[in-house]
């Protein structure tokens, strides 16, 4: 698809194409789901050490993928956004911070109800979980800066800053949380230890990133969409649109 | 294997269950926010370029609620 | 042009002896700070139990975070001051580089806030019966690592001046930045506690300092210039 | 010398103003006026390099200031509605911070001097909480009479001053035009200034 970059761009032009695109992702996202369930519910066999309340993994790995993808993409559009000064990349990555919290929440909820039955705990230490917990932290403070600043222009440059700061930190927080906890001798929640993945579980994992970042697209897209209506609501294109869509 | 078997998932259907629900009503819940964000603020703008163009300023952007 | 013969950082020591000298004539601030540093500490046992075995084992997670948030609780006066009497903008508008006289006010910053916690950890220390080789390691984690504290809010700092509730917004901000520092800190007084050595903490908690050197200081000049606008 | 061309400002959701152009050279003194809100304000931090112009640039000896950077903020001097003065710190003080500030090391006598000029005699080296407000905006103004800078942009600068005062400001911006410095200047006192070419920027209109 040999799309013009910089035509699209220009969140005048982009409207429209989120407009087109958003519903064919959800669609997709619906698809990939029913198939990713059928392939984790039906496909995939019992794990015999965990029974099947492995099959949580099927949304908490996907899960966690996705919050942590997600924070990347944020952060290149803040960079993006910081460097080049364009508007919409600074309304994309205000569009990503929602969905990617929820999905650090979705990991950190599932995981919790994982690590019970295995562990007989809620709530274990592990450098992952940890980690989920401090990613969440971190999504919830680019998203109050936002929300605590007036200025939409202001708002949108410190908190494309923080996004970069956080970004340079995740691989700091990590390693060291990594380090902690091997000096610990925490648990570790760890599926390839003991018993090898069989494909089909691999597989079913697969299908469900894909659909997470299928319904990601999609809501994300309707959500910059929202923020470009809002922002450019004086422009002469906003009142066109206006009164065709409401119409 | 039945319906029940199935439901039961060898014992552990409170947290296989309760991860699957809570996924799928938090995105629920958010699909439904965005979508109602797009029609209130589809509602105001239309009612806004019915009339004065540009009623719709200053402050926190959250007036004209008539 | 008037610029020749004053050295590159004069920026940096104009600021901090004006910062200094402020703190100076402003001394209540500062033992606010150290005060409340102490208080904390001092409550654990109340809450744990004088059981000094438990104490001991906890004392440097215990040290360090209360350190965090002695800091944390420092971080609101340092820019916020500057910005209401109008000083901060004539720094911006300053030819010397921004990321220099931010460098300057990190560095009164630490000395009255950082420097008295270091200097006050060992007594504190005792009363958790840390030994000798640990209390050490312990002021020597502080004085490497609070000046990483320092580095890391002043970017939250400036990120949240003059915001409504900024107090809040800032912990939320920076707390999760400063796990690194608190995990390394209190790592190292913790395995020198129980006998083994700490040099590799030390040496990632040093790498944490060159890092926050290198950019905080930038990176703070950048969230000034975006937050004055 | 320095120049605006096609300038937009933007503040929030509110457009300022749009499409202003200006020029000013050696020994002019540009008069910004307009009621409040019209952004009068918002082109002198502009003008300053503080806020970055939505649409179009300020160009300064043909560069834009953005890029000249350090360079241009040495020849600039910038006096706003908050005077930067330490309620701590004796009017000397407050006074050498400023200049070296703005890279200038003048010597304690310079600073009595200046102090003295501005009717601060005896009161160098009491601390500024003691001071009057316009006391405090004479030790703040102070340092445009140390300064080399070409330009001046000054935002309501007689606020709070007395009658002596504002004389005496009038008087070194005068000098200041006389000797080819630019000046940039906003006021809701209405004050004439002798000296130079005077334009005037209508904003708000």
């Amino acid at each position: 698809m040999a799309l013009n970059w910089f035509k699209y761009s220009s969140p005048a032009s982009f409207y429209p194409l989120a407009g087109r695109l958003a519903p064919w992702f959800g669609v997709a996202a619906a698809l990939l789901t029913l198939t990713g369930l059928y392939l984790g519910f039906f496909v995939a066999p019992t794990d015999y050490k965990q029974g099947e309340a492995y099959r949580i993994i099927f949304i908490h790995v996907p899960a966690a993928w996705m919050s942590m993808f997600i924070y990347l993409v944020m952060a290149f559009y803040a960079g993006l956004g910081l460097v080049f000064n364009t508007r919409l990349s600074a309304f994309m990555a205000r569009a990503l911070a929602p969905t990617g919290a929820l999905f650090t929440f979705i990991s950190l909820w599932t995981g919790a109800l994982w690590g019970k039955p295995m562990w007989g705990a809620w709530w274990v230490w592990d450098a992952r979980l940890t980690s989920e917990l401090i990613l969440l932290f971190l999504y919830l403070g680019f998203i109050s800066l936002q929300a605590a600043i007036e200025d939409p222009r202001r708002a949108a440059r410190a908190s494309g800053l923080l996004a970069l700061i956080g970004a340079v930190n995740v691989p700091i927080i990590y390693f060291s949380v990594q380090w902690w906890n091997t000096l610990h001798q925490g648990a570790s929640i760890s599926m390839s230890q003991g018993s090898a993945m069989a494909a089909t579980m691999l597989t079913a994992m697969l299908v469900m990133t894909l659909a997470f970042w299928m319904y990601t697209i999609a809501v994300v897209l309707t959500r910059v969409r929202c923020e470009i209506l809002e922002r450019e609501r004086h422009s002469e294109w906003v009142a066109e649109v206006a009164s065709r869509e409401t119409r | 294997m039945s319906l029940t078997e199935f439901f039961s998932m060898g014992g552990y259907a409170f947290y296989v269950w309760g991860s699957y629900a809570v996924t799928a009503l938090l995105m629920l819940i958010e699909v439904i926010l965005v979508v109602r964000r797009r029609r209130t603020l589809l509602d105001r703008l239309g009612r806004i370029h019915g009339a004065a163009h540009g009623a719709w300023r200053d402050g926190a952007g959250n007036e004209t609620q008539t | 042009m008037e610029m020749s013969g004053i050295g590159l950082l004069s920026g940096t020591r104009n600021i901090l002896a004006r910062d200094l000298t402020l703190a100076g004539r402003r001394i209540t601030d500062v033992l606010t700070t150290l005060f409340f540093f102490v208080i904390v500490v001092s409550l654990f046992p109340l809450g744990v139990g004088p059981e000094m075995n438990t104490l001991r084992m906890i004392a440097p997670g215990i040290l360090w975070v209360a350190a965090l948030l002695a800091t944390m609780l420092s971080l609101g006066r340092l820019f916020t001051a500057d910005y209401i009497d109008g000083t901060l903008e004539q720094m911006l508008l300053s030819p010397q580089p921004l990321s220099l006289i931010v460098l300057g006010k990190v560095a009164a910053h630490w000395l009255v806030t950082g420097a008295p916690l270091v200097l006050m950890s060992p007594l504190l220390g005792l009363q958790f019966g840390l030994g000798g080789a640990a209390l050490g390691v312990l002021m020597l984690t502080l004085l490497i690592g609070t000046p990483v504290l320092s580095l890391v809010g002043a970017m939250g700092a400036a990120l949240t001046l003059g915001l409504r509730g900024g107090g809040a917004l800032i912990s939320l901000l920076v707390l999760p930045l400063y796990i690194p520092v608190l995990i390394f800190g209190a790592g190292a007084v913790e395995a020198v506690a129980s006998g083994l050595e700490a040099g590799a903490h030390l040496s990632l908690l040093g790498a944490l300092l060159v890092l926050a050197l290198c950019f905080g200081p930038w990176v703070t000049a950048a969230a000034l210039r975006i937050s004055l606008e | 010398m320095l120049r605006g061309n096609a300038l937009v400002a933007v503040r929030g959701d509110r457009r300022l103003f749009a499409g202003l152009d200006f020029a000013l050279d050696a020994g002019e003194l540009l008069y910004v006026n307009g009621p409040n809100g019209s952004g009068k304000t918002t082109l002198l931090r502009m003008l300053c390099g503080l806020v970055a112009p939505a649409e179009g640039a300020i160009l300064w000896n043909g560069e834009d200031i953005r890029s000249v950077g350090d360079a241009y903020r040495a020849e600039m001097v910038y006096f706003g509605h908050l005077a930067g003065v330490k309620d701590e710190l004796s009017g000397v003080e407050n006074l050498r911070v400023n200049c070296r500030l703005a890279g200038q090391d003048p010597s304690d006598e310079e600073l009595t001097r200046a102090l003295g000029t501005l009717g601060l005699r005896g009161l160098e080296t009491l601390p500024a909480k003691v001071l009057s407000q316009g006391q405090r905006r004479r030790v703040s103004l102070s340092r445009l009479l140390l300064s080399r800078a070409h330009l001046w942009i000054l935002d309501e600068p007689y606020t709070a001053l007395d009658r002596s005062a504002v004389e005496l400001l009038q008087g070194l911006i005068r000098d200041h035009l006389a000797r080819g410095g630019l000046a940039v200047l906003t006021t809701h006192q209405q004050v004439e200034i002798d000296a130079g070419i005077t334009k005037e920027l209508r904003l708000g209109s």
